[in-house]
């Protein structure tokens, strides 16, 4: 299962790589995310941990992260085709391959169970996705590319140091070295404190980086303004996830080695300041897509505090996951339509979109609702369990520098969000030619991610409800 | 799953879902059609007449009706009641919205504004129905669900016309304060969740937490209800989101949803064991405080909707001063303080949102006619559209709080608790007797802020000319008000009416552990205030008919108004609305901060100049904004973090790591 | 045979401070490739016997930094037609200075781990420690692109040295993975390099700084 | 039942004699033989056979506010007991009403006097509201204090609380309070040193300004509703000052006639003692006014 799941994109990949018409290959991404949205529903319904090998086997965290990878790749592929449709400039083969190899990787990521693997497969996502930055070959996403090869091949490299650390960990135990992960749980009480300890630091900063956690978020918001939407949109709901995924199973390593009190305050610490450097720069933020990169930061900031926490925030955490995914896919695909409508994403430019997209201003509209954690949306409902976590857990003043930021955060975006949609067109006809019109392929995808978000934070589907509560289950199992 | 239904709560959940829902149908067609307007308002007045019929058959008594439904989200329930203080809050939010939408059929035509007229009638509906479910929810998060629907939707009527820049600002200025509300209210409801171990509003919390947790309790619940409600520091976003909303919306906003604040903070403290004498006292202090300094900006200002938006300030302060003096009875366990202050502050919800509505939606016909906010360019309209100006006299008496209308009804309550409390020897004679002063001043001052408004508005001579002839409005628009005005009549001499559902409030509102209730009727004679009233009106009509035939009989001379042996009188030279408060506007210099304009004068011959005036609301202008633009320039500083070397970047990532090495203190 | 591995483990540091000298690109490329062969060779000094896993990672360790690598690296600088690396934002004596501080503080600090008796003798962990050190100076401090990727690469040697001391628990295709995703970085950054040099005229990553706040 | 009819009869009858007397103690004092004591009825009944003069630009309030306020002050008296009797209408908070019924007068004849639309009237209209800010928390703290000593909320018994409870504990607050009333009294009935009734320079006039355009009945009205206004003030500022009762009725009732004679003496003396206050100072003598008051009430309840 988890080889047919893996390496069909890939195989679809090779197929775009050879179909020569510019015009039919976008349509391949969509029949891959359908088709791997359809296997993943299968896989999910199976009960339980899906092992393939002892290496690719996919439990409950894996679940979550897939179907939020598998979802959001299925909308994204399908707003894909109408985005290539109206950038019809210069090939788009790169784009394919690379798009639906993403696909792949991430899979690979959420499937495996060796620290060794996960490596490669999560350093993998950073190497095809970059083309994908780099759609657009202006200067601008050169750099973007450049920054986001570099700082992330660095930081990733430092977690393949922690992983090394945690086998010496096992070794230094008088096991014999091991990074199978089922091993490592297993052995998790007799784990060398110290060197625990090393690696958890150095692959939090490591995949912390991927994630997007600041300081090192540095690369995030370079590559989310630049690249074009639909892989905005997978970077920040998906690819963060991912590597949110790696470092749950370190935590999930420390938890089981009963280190909880040593993560809690470094994770609740990183969580805050990511959250509070998000704020400081979405604050009179122009550029309403590096405004949406930093939420992301900020989210990334609620998901470390949310594991920080721990104990009953953890089922917030995991629903924030997904909530964040389809809230962020909204916003990215919403604000890529408008982005193309005015030809401009700085703020001085771009204004009434309610009246010149009347839906894809609604959406965006709507989206920032949703993502500031209002009612009723899902983020409400993730972000409020999280906060009553905190206080139920004592983290008093965590919970309420918590609140403080999300009104910081709140204030910034939306100012920037306000000028986008409201108020007049801008007199100066910005307009790019062809005009942009909203057709159902821009249109639909954001459409339904609105009806999910909706759907999260009125009423959670049971099998949703229960992939979580077995995550949270599974990642307080004490061998 | 517990089924406890009654009837009543039925009917009226179901008339909270229409007017959700009444402005979803109009969306499906295209902005030409404008009978979808008429068929929004169909759906609000079914659902307004549905709920009404619900609390006339909804019973009252213990255990209060509820509906619990479960339901899939981590905070559980759906669950929903009605009870005596719920129902007190219903009353307004099942009369003002439909009549409000009658009166925009006239005043809002879809015809008029297509772009916006549909999305108008859309949140309309969601605001009324997000504010009755505030009232019934019983659940924290369904509770918070139907504030926010009210907040956004309330954000998206005052914003209607998104394309002025004042009303963006208004509008921005509305959002973020009820989001900082909202804020508070995710604190508040966290923590009372974990004192009182769930959810639901109707667990009251025992005793037995200690008082920093109960004083964080309430301070929250001060401030995350204040800001909706518009206590004096919170109250910034409330002129300019009122002063520019749609008239009928702004007679919704202030008569309806200012009181949600009221009612959550009524809600919160039916649960917490709130019985230290200081909370009473703060809550009073902070009452008259609004009160006072609410009136005195809303007599400077010279915009009529702004002038109204500060009075329903200082209305809000005066019910706040009700609920400081239940609060104090509680401490004391003085049953008849909770009684005429409970009882005070919510029947002047009741009649605040009656007349203050009436005046808004006055003040929507005057702007029909002269196209301007602007006081000091209107004045004579009592001539060419007497209607209206005979209803607004309804209201701005009844505001003023004189005999023998409603808004007398209600202050009379609360200074008979207030005068109770002094003679009864209680120990806090004397905050409590400032405050009995401070509701003077109020009044006082309410009276010249009306008689100004009345008075430049509609009596004098048009004091700038106004293009085309101002006329009463079409019957649309009158008979809401029309309306509106009898009921400040009724409830101003047969207040009695509403004093079984208050009473029950009251007793209910009230911790079970206070000695028994006297009747509200025995503790407040309002037979006299009745039968005085009614000889009142009986003198003042005879005599004026009187009078007025002896005047018709001898036929009055008509000649112009005495100059003073100054005979080229203008209509310039009447007194302005400005210059009518300049008086009270430098006895408050201190805390107004007026800006004026004043010409310079240059030469022997000064051309034409003018001299103007206008008080921004200085909390807003004078340290909220400044505060904020602060803030905005450090945190640009902060922005050299992301300087666009990588070099830098990659030092940030070593940084940390060894950051996190030292601090995790590895035990290498 | 501990001798041995430590003395190539000496030359691997000192090739570090050679990386750090050297201004022209040819020669850090060399003496990286250098570097990564000579990794390529302990895994037999610590086995000892000859396995075909063992052929096929060092093997593949061996082809790939010490010959593809450099190869590649070699054609984008001749087609960017750059030679040296401009005075670096701290000096060539300052960073050799520094790297060899790192080094010396690796050696002090490697002494207080607490490591498996086995591996206190040799000078991996510090060897390691130090390269990888080496590695974010020659990041932090060079403008250069290409030498940017030479300090990357240089780190990523130094975990690879620390990747010696659990040999089992690396199985086979992770090790392949690793240099696969090592070949593609490389071959990726090598495409980018062209066309930043396309793009700014130059390779000075300094002049990348339009995206900022 | 006769004190009920003594009440209305002094309450409607009486209040011009206390003008006349007023009058009377200026000429005296000035020298001049001065009007004659009744010649306010003279006035009164002139007024109310003369025609009415009518500006175009007023409204129906022009004309219903003479009613209205006159109406307010007389119910108001209704409530006031004279001296030692009790009042004819009396109900637990009817103290609130009577403020209220003569709050409900100042805005109709503020609003009859913008209702002309001249400036004159607007200044005499804003002054009377500014002021009425001010005296209304001097009356309410004098409320206060008596609400305090009697423990009771009806006027009739609050008033009769330095009679009935003694001023023993109180006297030092009930002075302080009698001064402030008097200042009241002054200020809301358009006495000297607040305003001067006879001048006849309308810049410098609040309650004489605000009636320039009232002529014939309307004006009648206005003056008596002011006479009956200065009638039960000083009725009330004299329960304060002069709490004796003798238990016979009729010396009881003439005692009392003879007090409010005594304060129109006083009145007069006042008036013919003192010059006007320039308009700005005003608001600092109704504070001294506010200030004594709040005293008593603080020295009563510490």
């Amino acid at each position: 299962m988890a080889f047919v799941l893996i390496f069909l994109p890939l195989f679809m990949a090779a197929v775009a790589a050879v179909v020569p018409s510019d015009r039919l290959r976008p349509w391949l991404l969509p029949v891959t995310g359908t088709l791997h949205l359809g296997l993943t529903f299968l896989v999910l319904a199976r009960p339980g941990q899906v092992a393939t090998t002892t290496w690719l086997v996919l439990d409950p965290l894996g679940k979550i992260v897939l179907l939020v990878v598998s979802l959001l790749f299925f909308f994204c592929s399908i707003h894909a085709v109408g985005y290539l449709k109206n950038s019809h400039t210069r090939s788009n083969r790169v784009f394919c391959v690379c798009f639906s190899a993403f696909l792949g990787v991430m899979t690979l990521v959420t499937w495996s169970h060796h620290l060794g693997i996960m490596w490669v497969a999560i350093e993998a996502t950073t190497l095809v996705s970059a083309p994908l930055v780099y759609f657009e070959h202006t200067p601008r996403s050169i750099e973007a590319t450049w920054k986001y090869l570099v700082i992330c091949s660095v930081g990733i490299a430092l977690a393949l140091l922690g992983s090394f650390f945690l086998a010496y960990a096992s070794l230094h135990a008088g096991i014999n070295p091991t990074l199978v992960f089922e091993e490592l749980l297993q052995q998790a009480p007799h784990l060398s404190k110290p060197w625990l300890h090393a690696a958890f630091v150095l692959m939090l900063v490591g995949y912390g980086t991927k994630m997007g956690l600041a300081p090192m978020h540095t690369w995030l918001p370079e590559a989310h303004s630049e690249a074009p939407a639909p892989v905005s949109a997978m970077f920040s709901g998906a690819l963060l996830v991912c590597a949110f995924l790696a470092i749950l199973r370190v935590y999930h390593l420390c938890l089981a080695a009963g280190d909880a009190a040593f993560v809690t305050p470094i994770l609740i610490f990183m969580g805050l300041f990511s959250m509070a450097v998000a704020g400081v720069f979405m604050v009179g933020q122009k550029d309403f897509k590096r405004m949406l990169a930093y939420s992301s930061i900020e989210h990334m900031g609620i998901l470390a505090l949310g594991i920080g926490i721990g104990g009953v925030a953890l089922f917030g955490t995991l629903l924030h996951v997904v909530a964040h995914g389809v809230t962020k896919g909204l916003l990215f695909l919403s604000a890529g339509n408008i982005y193309h409508a005015y030809g401009s994403k700085n703020t001085d430019e771009v204004s009434g979109a309610l009246r010149r997209l009347p839906l894809s201003g609604t959406l965006f509209l709507a989206g920032f609702i949703a993502i500031i954690g209002s009612p009723p949306f899902g983020p409400f409902i993730s972000e409020f369990s999280i906060l009553n976590a905190g206080f139920a857990t004592g983290h008093y003043v965590a919970s309420g520098l918590f609140l403080l930021l999300l009104l910081v955060i709140f204030i910034g975006m939306g100012a920037t969000v306000l000028k986008v949609v409201q108020n007049r067109e801008p007199a100066s006809g910005a307009a790019p030619q062809p005009v942009f019109r909203e057709g159902l392929l821009t249109v639909a995808p954001p459409i339904v991610l609105l009806g999910l978000v909706l759907l999260l934070g009125l009423h959670i589907p049971a099998p949703l409800s229960n992939l979580l509560h077995n995550a949270v289950d599974f990642l307080e199992v004490q061998p | 799953m517990q089924y406890e239904i009654h009837n009543g709560l039925v009917l009226i959940f179901a008339a909270t879902i229409i007017m959700i829902a009444s402005g979803l149908p109009a969306c499906f067609f295209d902005r030409r059609f404008v009978w979808t307007q008429r068929l929004t308002t169909a759906l609000m007045l079914i659902g307004s007449v549905l709920g009404w019929w619900g609390l006339v058959v909804a019973s009252f008594g213990t255990p209060a009706s509820s509906i619990v439904w479960d339901w899939h989200l981590p905070a559980g329930h759906f669950s929903i009641g009605l009870d005596a203080l719920g129902a007190v809050f219903l009353i307004p939010v099942f009369t003002i919205p439909v009549l409000g939408s009658f009166y925009g059929l006239s005043y809002w035509r879809q015809s008029e504004h297509p772009e916006n007229g549909r999305g108008l009638g859309l949140f309309y509906g969601l605001l009324a129905g997000g504010m009755a479910l505030v009232v019934l929810s019983r659940d924290s998060v369904l509770f918070l669900i139907a504030w926010e629907l009210m907040a956004m939707a309330a954000f998206f009527l005052a914003g209607a016309e998104d394309e002025k820049a004042e009303v963006r600002r208004a509008g921005w200025t509305y959002l973020v304060a009820t989001h900082a509300g909202t804020i508070c209210l995710l604190a508040l409801f966290a923590l009372l969740r974990q004192v009182s171990g769930g959810f639901a509003l109707s667990t009251v919390v025992d005793g037995s937490l200690t008082t920093g947790i109960a004083a964080t309790l309430f301070v929250l619940t001060i401030i995350g209800f204040g800001f909706k409600a518009g206590l004096m520091p919170l109250h910034v976003w409330l002129p300019g989101a009122h002063a520019n909303a749609p008239s009928h919306v702004s007679a919704v906003m202030s008569g309806v949803m200012l009181k949600m604040g009221i009612y959550g903070i009524l809600r919160v403290l039916t649960l917490l064991p709130v019985t230290e004498l200081w909370n009473g006292e703060v809550v009073l202090g902070l009452g008259a405080i609004t009160g006072i300094l609410g009136i005195v900006f809303a007599i400077a200002q010279n915009d009529i909707k702004r002038l109204m938006a500060y009075s329903s300030i200082e209305n809000i302060g005066i019910i706040t001063m009700g609920i400081g003096l239940a609060l104090i009875g509680r401490a004391l366990h003085r049953a008849d303080f909770v009684l005429l202050g409970l009882g005070g502050a919510l029947l002047h919800v009741w009649n605040h949102s009656l007349f203050k509505s009436l005046i808004f939606l006055n003040s929507g016909a005057i702007m029909h006619a002269v196209h301007t906010r602007d006081m000091n360019r209107m004045g004579g309209l009592a001539k060419s559209m007497p209607v209206t100006a005979g209803l607004f006299l309804f209201g701005a008496v009844a505001i003023c709080g004189l005999p023998p209308l409603n808004g007398f009804a209600s202050e009379w309550l609360i200074y008979l608790g207030l005068f109770h409390s002094v003679g009864a020897g209680s120990s806090t004679v004397w905050p409590v007797g400032v405050a009995a002063v401070a509701l003077a001043v109020i009044g006082a001052l309410a009276l010249a802020c009306f008689v100004k408004i009345y008075c430049v508005v509609f009596l004098g001579t048009p004091r700038h000319p106004v293009h085309g002839q101002p006329h009463d409005p079409s019957r649309l628009m009158r008979y809401p008000m029309m309306l509106l005005a009898g009921g400040c009549v009724v409830l101003g001499i047969l207040p009695q009416l509403g004093f079984p559902l208050l009473q029950n409030a009251v007793e209910q509102w009230m911790d079970p552990v206070a000695p028994a209730i006297p009747q509200l009727a025995s503790a407040a004679p309002f037979q006299w205030i009745s039968s005085m009233a009614m000889v009142f009106i009986v003198l003042v009509v005879g005599g004026f008919v009187l009078l007025r035939r002896k005047i018709v009989r001898q036929a009055p001379a008509l000649v112009g108004t005495w100059g003073c042996g100054y005979g080229l009188a203008t209509p310039r030279i009447q007194y302005t609305a400005t210059s009518f408060g300049e008086m009270l506007v430098s006895l408050f210099r201190w805390v107004l901060f007026p800006r004026f304009r004043r010409p310079a004068i240059s030469s022997v011959f000064p051309a034409k100049s003018e001299f103007s005036t206008e008080v921004p609301d200085p909390v807003l202008e004078r340290v909220i904004l400044p505060a904020f633009r602060q803030a905005g320039r450090n945190m640009m500083k902060l922005r050299l973090l992301q300087q666009g070397r990588i070099q830098i970047y990659l030092l940030y990532v070593l940084a940390v790591l060894v950051f996190l090495l030292g601090w995790g203190k590895l035990g290498f | 045979m501990n001798p041995l591995l430590n003395a190539l483990l000496v030359v691997v540091l000192a090739l570090n401070l050679f990386a750090l000298g050297t201004s022209r690109l040819v020669t850090v490329i060399k003496i990286v490739s250098l570097q990564g062969v000579l990794l390529g060779l302990m895994p037999f000094l610590i086995e000892g016997h000859l396995g075909w896993r063992l052929l096929l990672a060092s093997g593949g360790t061996i082809l790939l930094k010490g010959g593809i690598i450099p190869f590649m690296m070699i054609r984008a600088m001749r087609d960017v037609q750059i030679k040296r690396e401009m005075e670096p934002l701290i000096g060539f004596l300052p960073s050799m200075l520094l790297g060899a501080l790192a080094t010396g503080f690796a050696l002090l600090f490697s002494k207080s781990l607490p490591l498996a008796s086995a591996h206190t003798t040799p000078l991996l962990v510090p060897a390691s420690l130090a390269t990888i050190f080496v590695g974010f100076i020659l990041l932090t401090t060079r403008a250069k692109a290409i030498t940017q990727v030479m300090g990357y690469l240089v780190l990523e040697n130094g975990i690879y040295i620390f990747g010696m001391l659990l040999m089992g628990a690396m199985p086979l295709v992770v090790e392949l993975g690793v240099l696969l995703d090592l070949f593609v970085a490389v071959f990726v950054i090598c495409i980018i390099i062209n066309h930043i040099n396309q793009a700014f005229s130059s390779l000075d990553t300094r002049r990348l700084v339009a995206l900022k706040e | 039942m006769i004190n009920l009819l003594v009440h209305f009869v002094l309450m409607l009858a009486m209040p011009p004699l206390l003008l006349g007397v007023i009058n009377k103690t200026k000429a005296l004092f000035a020298g001049r033989k001065g009007l004659p004591l009744l010649q306010n009825y003279y006035d009164l009944i002139k007024l109310a056979r003369k025609d009415v003069v009518i500006s175009q630009t007023t409204t129906w309030i022009f004309v219903a506010a003479p009613v209205i306020s006159l109406t307010g002050i007389v119910m108001a008296g209704l409530l006031v007991p004279l001296g030692p009797f009790q009042s004819p209408i009396s109900f637990t908070g009817d103290l609130i009403l009577f403020a209220y019924l003569l709050a409900v007068g100042r805005f109709f004849t503020t609003a009859a006097a913008l209702d002309t639309g001249s400036p004159f009237e607007g200044m005499g209209a804003a002054r009377e509201v500014t002021f009425a800010c001010l005296s209304e928390p001097v009356l309410f703290f004098a409320l206060l204090v008596l609400a305090k000593m009697s423990g009771t909320l009806i006027l009739g018994d609050l008033l009769h609380a330095p009679l009935t409870v003694g001023i023993q504990g109180a006297a030092a607050s009930l002075v302080l309070v009698a001064i402030g009333m008097f200042i009241v009294l002054l200020a809301e009935n358009s006495r000297i040193p607040v305003d001067d009734p006879n001048t006849h320079l309308e810049l410098t006039m609040i309650h004489e300004a605000m009636v320039l355009d009232h002529s014939g009945p309307l004006l009648g009205l206005i003056l008596y509703g002011a006479s009956v206004k200065l009638f039960v003030l000083s009725a009330v500022l004299l329960h304060i000052l002069f709490p004796f009762q003798s238990g016979y009725a009729l010396l009881d009732w003439s005692l009392f006639m003879v007090e409010m004679l005594g304060v129109a003496v006083a009145i007069g003396v006042v008036e013919s003692i003192m010059a006007r206050l320039q308009m700005r100072h005003v608001p600092y003598l109704l504070i001294a006014a506010i200030l004594f008051c709040a005293f008593g009430f603080v020295l009563l309840v510490r």
